[in-house]
């Protein structure tokens, strides 16, 4: 396997070929924030959050997709990038009705923790409070569209590791919603197994187990996806 | 690997289905013929319901949410019956400048329906182009597949009306 | 938006409705391009060979033929020996041109036709209104498949795209990347099987080149595919066209079937090894398949989302394969690029740009219609002498080119020259070649809302500053618009602007705030005006005048009884 | 030089962030003890005070009422500092927004009532449209998210604010 020698902030770290940028920081403890990034799963690079600058190019790169190359010279941090994280992150915020105070990830939430890793203290532009549903047909969880980013975790996990394709998005452009089968009710789906991969994997509250208080911080522990627990873990949540 | 699969029946024996088989089959019952596959469909129904999606899914192996999310994504694609009669305004650069909004607001006025939606008995469906390449006659609309170029709104309304 | 044009459903009918026997004296060429089509042109043709018959016109041909141009004045017929151009002409009432063509000399000589035609150079359309477009006698008849053949037969891929490297052809969709470059890109990458695609899902509002071209000289384009085909080591193909086009469908199919038969496509085309075939993929109406990425992601039957590059589709494109990707104006060149040589092309043109571009002229213009101009050009000759000028003598405003991407370029810049850099040093973009023109009637800060709305509405849903950024952009101005904004807004709109352009993910996020940049730098005085005065200085906008001083979203609301 | 002079202001909101404000303990005495507290629903005032310094404004500004005081706030306050979440982002009160305020009304007046189910139209403020974040209508100095914001953060940013330290939210967050 060939191996790359490349610069990430400064610092001389070395890769395999075909790794992404993202793979090669986190080894190298550099925190490139990304929201629908997972390990285990393929990476899309569409919350933009990851976005990097490569050798003084004017374009920007997302680290999740990026495969790294010899010499390549990676700003991950500066100002101008945070001031764009920032503004992605608040448009996340804004997109749908994030009420962080009665979330049941409350404290457990990716994007409540990138905004305050982020030194977020207020949004300035107006939120957008489109009306969107709360579906809690299914008998173990439940999916509140209001706290939903779109990082398409959930479809992907679904697809990928457990195999049923229960999830999609439909629609598009800020019209897209996450979507069970045909449309259907989560608690009608034919397709779905319940092996609540979606729920474990889901960033924020829009996915939850049902029966969680509020309050209680955490949440549950399951023994599938082990790679999972250590992603979360060190992201301190 | 194509995922082997059993071909299911088409939902009832309106010969249409034939049509959608028969397209679908062209191209090896594959994935990729999904967005074919629908068009054959929309072509033959003149817009797409469950059954027609479940039926397209099945034959080609595609999850039904992925199906629906493909159906849904693009704007050709109609999952509803459209009224008895269409009218689809152009509303490119062009038209717009030269007063498409005028017509949509004077239809909305008018007639109280807005684009995508159809009047309560039935009868017209109001739709939007994004461009009908039909700049020469902004602004353009296409009554039930006839076009009229330069059209004031209050004609139009008047047409509609008499329908 | 599910449009259904069926304006536009083809008609099976013969070739030429008319064709004489022996020599013929005139010809009467009918325009059946779209624009005509929809005015009763087809009804003209019947009607016209029926009376040619009756009047005993037997040394007159009769025949269809692709888009004439001055589709403003359309449904038209051509006379080709005298130049004589019928416009507006009745199904109904045919007799001025049966008197016409009875009065054709034989051996005529065309009379000038006027700066519409005469300021203009047709490459790419150079058999536009001269060919039947589902004739490929017609389409040979002009020179067509000389360039294929020739290749095949004396040439090697790499001296074809030698050929084309020289001729200087840059990509005509819009970001103008040079031709050869991606083919030498896609013939050099590792894989067995490639593909070639045709981008014909022209999207951008207000231009239709591309569907002149296919429903005008089909032929050409695959022509041209095969060509690249065998520059790239491909052996299939894909157009991707509008479904919201279906006489080019239709006319492609034609094409493709006669193509087949002929031993245009197929296996062993001319008698050499080889092989290419295409088909026909139908678009489902969403403007962001234009994108390279969604458009394969759309003919693999997905939901039409780009995704990040690299990998590019030269080297990942369908399928994983090596894809070449070029749209309907780069492949409309090729053929005559191979036929009359890199030199002759590389003499046309401006500075890095070379060659012609065809435009789509529309808006508040007298000839609007379909023209190709040498590259350098000056907007000035484009919209006066070629285009006719401002409707009703109004003053020239703006001229919007490239689209949503694009942007509004003002009067003082009418004597540049058009070209891939000149544009984009004044702000805008070449896009795939659509010029809107605007006069006093249009509000510029409503035309930035307007391609907002456009860019919301158009995008994708998967990456979050264009799901998001552009829909807050659109809210800004309609803030502005209606008379509610502070100069604070403004400065979010820059601020936000800024940030969609960096952060989207694919073309369409990265240009959605171009014309926000453009009609800043140019008409910041009518957002001031909407802003400040509270005012619409074109009188376009409607400003919501409130009885007290608050804004709209502080106003109370009405308590139900 | 006269003593600083700090007003608090409770608008939609549910008190938490006042209830934290005092959850403060000993500390209260040495912020007051540096400065005067010259309104708020911790003093009697009646009317909002002229020449304050510093403004702790609680909760999102949802009625006429809110957005005339919050109006006179700004306009009599040099440092206005939105005060926890509903402040800041409008959160909970926010959340009636996509719902709109004609049916939230019949919601919460008239089929949710059994005795004399009517709307009020005398006393209570008429709504907005929609409940908005302070920034939405006045220009805000410092943002203090939290919900509540812990003593220790408003403790820091008052004592920064006091001894004339470029003021510090450095930990405050969204929730929790």
């Amino acid at each position: 396997m060939t191996v790359y020698t490349l610069k990430i902030d400064g610092r001389d770290v070395a890769g395999s070929e075909g790794q992404s940028i993202m793979d090669v920081a986190e080894e190298n403890g550099i925190d490139i924030p990304g929201l629908c990034h997972l390990p285990g799963i393929h990476d899309r690079g569409a919350c933009r959050l990851c976005v990097v600058k490569i050798g003084g190019s004017p374009r920007l790169a997302a680290a999740c997709v990026t495969r790294i190359a010899e010499g390549m010279d990676v700003v991950a941090h500066d100002e101008e990038l945070e001031e764009y994280r920032r503004a992605a992150t608040e448009m996340m915020f804004l997109e749908r009705n994030h009420v962080c105070a009665v979330c049941v990830a409350n404290n457990h939430c990716e994007l409540q923790e990138l905004s305050a890793d982020l030194g977020m203290t207020h949004f300035e532009l107006p939120r957008i409070s489109p009306t969107v549903d709360v579906d809690l047909s299914h008998k173990l969880f439940g999916l509140d569209h209001n706290r939903c980013i779109l990082c398409l975790r959930c479809v992907r996990v679904c697809d990928e590791i457990e195999g049923a394709h229960v999830w999609d998005v439909m629609h598009r452009g800020l019209e897209t919603r996450i979507q069970a089968d045909m449309g259907v009710d989560w608690g009608d789906s034919a397709t779905c197994t319940s092996c609540g991969k979606c729920v474990q994997v889901c960033p924020t509250g829009a996915l939850f187990e049902k029966g969680r208080p509020v309050a209680a911080g955490t949440r549950d522990e399951r023994p599938f996806l082990p790679w999972l627990r250590v992603h979360q873990e060190e992201r301190g949540l | 690997m194509p995922v082997l699969h059993a071909k299911p029946a088409p939902p009832s024996d309106d010969k249409r289905w034939k049509i959608v088989e028969t397209r679908m089959r062209r191209m090896g019952d594959r994935p990729y013929a999904l967005i074919e596959a629908l068009h054959a469909a929309q072509e033959a129904f003149g817009y797409l319901d469950e059954s027609a999606l479940n039926y397209v899914g099945d034959t080609l192996g595609v999850p039904h949410s992925r199906v629906y999310g493909v159906a849904t994504f693009y704007s050709y694609f109609t999952l509803k019956p459209q009224g008895e009669h269409t009218c689809v305004v152009c509303t490119g650069t062009a038209c717009y400048i030269n007063g498409a909004k005028e017509i949509l607001a004077g239809i909305e006025r008018g007639l109280g329906v807005k684009p995508k939606q159809t009047t309560p008995d039935g009868k017209l469906s109001i739709l939007t182009a994004r461009c009908l390449g039909a700049c020469s006659l902004a602004p353009a609309v296409i009554v039930d597949g006839a076009v009229m170029g330069k059209i004031g709104a209050a004609e139009l309304v008047a047409q509609l009306e008499a329908m | 938006m599910s449009e259904q044009p069926a304006a536009a459903r083809p008609v099976r009918h013969r070739a030429a409705v008319a064709t004489p026997a022996g020599e013929t004296r005139a010809s009467a060429y009918v325009c059946e391009a779209a624009s005509c089509m929809s005015a009763q042109a087809h009804d003209i043709t019947v009607n016209l060979a029926a009376q040619c018959a009756a009047a005993g016109l037997t040394d007159v041909m009769v025949k269809r033929v692709g888009c004439l141009g001055l589709c403003a004045a359309g449904p038209l017929v051509e006379i080709p020996q005298t130049g004589e151009l019928f416009a507006q002409v009745k199904p109904g009432d045919l007799g001025g041109l049966i008197t016409a063509l009875k009065s054709v000399k034989p051996g005529a000589t065309p009379k000038p036709q006027g700066p519409f035609f005469e300021k203009q150079l047709r490459v790419a359309t150079e058999n536009m209104g001269r060919v039947d477009p589902e004739s490929l006698e017609d389409y040979i008849g002009r020179g067509g498949y000389e360039a294929l053949q020739r290749v095949l037969a004396d040439m090697t891929s790499t001296e074809v795209r030698e050929v084309v490297s020289q001729s200087g052809l840059r990509g005509r969709g819009g970001a103008g990347y040079p031709t050869a470059l991606k083919w030498t890109t896609v013939a050099k990458a590792e894989g067995k099987q490639k593909y070639v695609i045709c981008n014909a899902d022209e999207g951008d509002p207000g231009a239709f080149m591309d569907r002149s071209v296919l429903e005008s000289d089909p032929f050409r384009i695959l022509e041209g595919m095969a060509i690249a085909a065998f520059a790239v080591h491909a052996t299939e193909g894909y157009i991707y066209c509008r479904a919201e086009y279906p006489l080019a469908v239709a006319r492609l199919r034609t094409a493709i079937r006669l193509a087949q038969r002929a031993g245009f496509l197929g296996a062993n085309i001319a008698d050499t090894s080889f092989t290419f075939d295409v088909q026909v993929r139908l678009g489902a109406g969403a403007f962001v398949c234009g994108e390279e990425t969604a458009l394969i992601a759309s003919v693999e039957g997905k939901r039409g989302t780009p995704r990040p590059r690299p990998p590019y589709p030269a080297v990942e494109g369908l399928y994983g394969c090596p894809t070449l990707i070029n749209n309907v104006e780069t492949f409309a060149n090729v053929p005559a690029i191979l036929r009359k040589g890199a030199d002759w092309y590389a003499s046309i043109g401006l500075g890095k740009s070379r060659g012609t571009k065809v435009f789509a002229l529309a808006g508040r213009i007298v000839n609007t219609g379909l023209v190709e101009v040498p590259m350098g050009m000056t907007l000035r000759e484009i919209i006066y002498d070629i285009g006719g000028g401002i409707i009703d003598g109004r003053p020239f405003k703006a001229v919007q080119t490239g689209g949503p991407s694009g942007g509004c370029i003002p009067a003082d810049y009418l004597d540049s020259p058009v070209s891939y850099e000149t544009l984009i040093d004044l702000g805008s973009f070449m896009g795939s070649g659509g010029m809107i023109v605007m006069d006093d009637t249009s509000c510029m800060v409503d035309v930035a809302r307007y391609f907002q709305d456009f860019c919301r509405d158009e995008s994708c849903g998967k990456c979050v500053p264009c799901r998001v950024g552009t829909t807050q952009l659109w809210m800004l101005l309609d803030k502005i618009c209606r008379g509610q904004a502070s100069l604070a807004d403004l400065d979010q709109l820059e601020r936000l602007a800024k940030v969609v352009q960096k952060m989207s993910l694919c073309g369409l996020g990265q240009g959605a705030p171009n014309p926000i940049f453009s009609t800043l730098r140019y008409f910041r005085d009518e957002y001031l005006a909407h802003i400040v005065d509270k005012r619409c200085p074109a009188g376009v906008c409607e400003i919501v005048r409130l009885p007290d001083a608050r804004p709209l979203d502080a106003q109370p609301t009405e308590v139900p009884a | 030089m006269s003593r600083p002079r700090i007003a608090t202001v409770w608008l939609d909101g549910c008190s938490g962030c006042h209830m934290s404000l005092i959850d403060l303990d000993e500390r209260i005495l040495d912020i007051f003890g540096r400065a005067d507290l010259v309104y708020g629903p911790l003093v009697d005032v009646k009317v909002f005070p002229e020449n304050v310094d510093v403004c702790l404004v609680e909760g999102a500004v949802s009625s006429v009422d809110d957005l005339e005081r919050i109006k006179t706030v700004r306009e009599r306050t040099k440092t206005l500092i939105a005060f926890g979440d509903c402040a800041v982002t409008s959160n909970v009160p926010g959340m009636r927004n996509p719902i709109g305020v004609e049916p939230l009304l019949k919601r919460a007046y008239l089929e949710n009532v059994d005795i004399n189910p009517m709307i009020p139209n005398r006393i209570v403020p008429q709504l907005l449209p929609t409940s908005q974040p302070v920034n939405r209508f006045v220009d805000v100095d410092i943002f203090l998210p939290g919900c509540p914001p812990h003593a220790d953060l408003i403790y820091t940013l008052l004592d920064d604010l006091l001894s004339g330290r470029t003021p510090s939210v450095a930990g405050a967050r969204f929730g929790r």
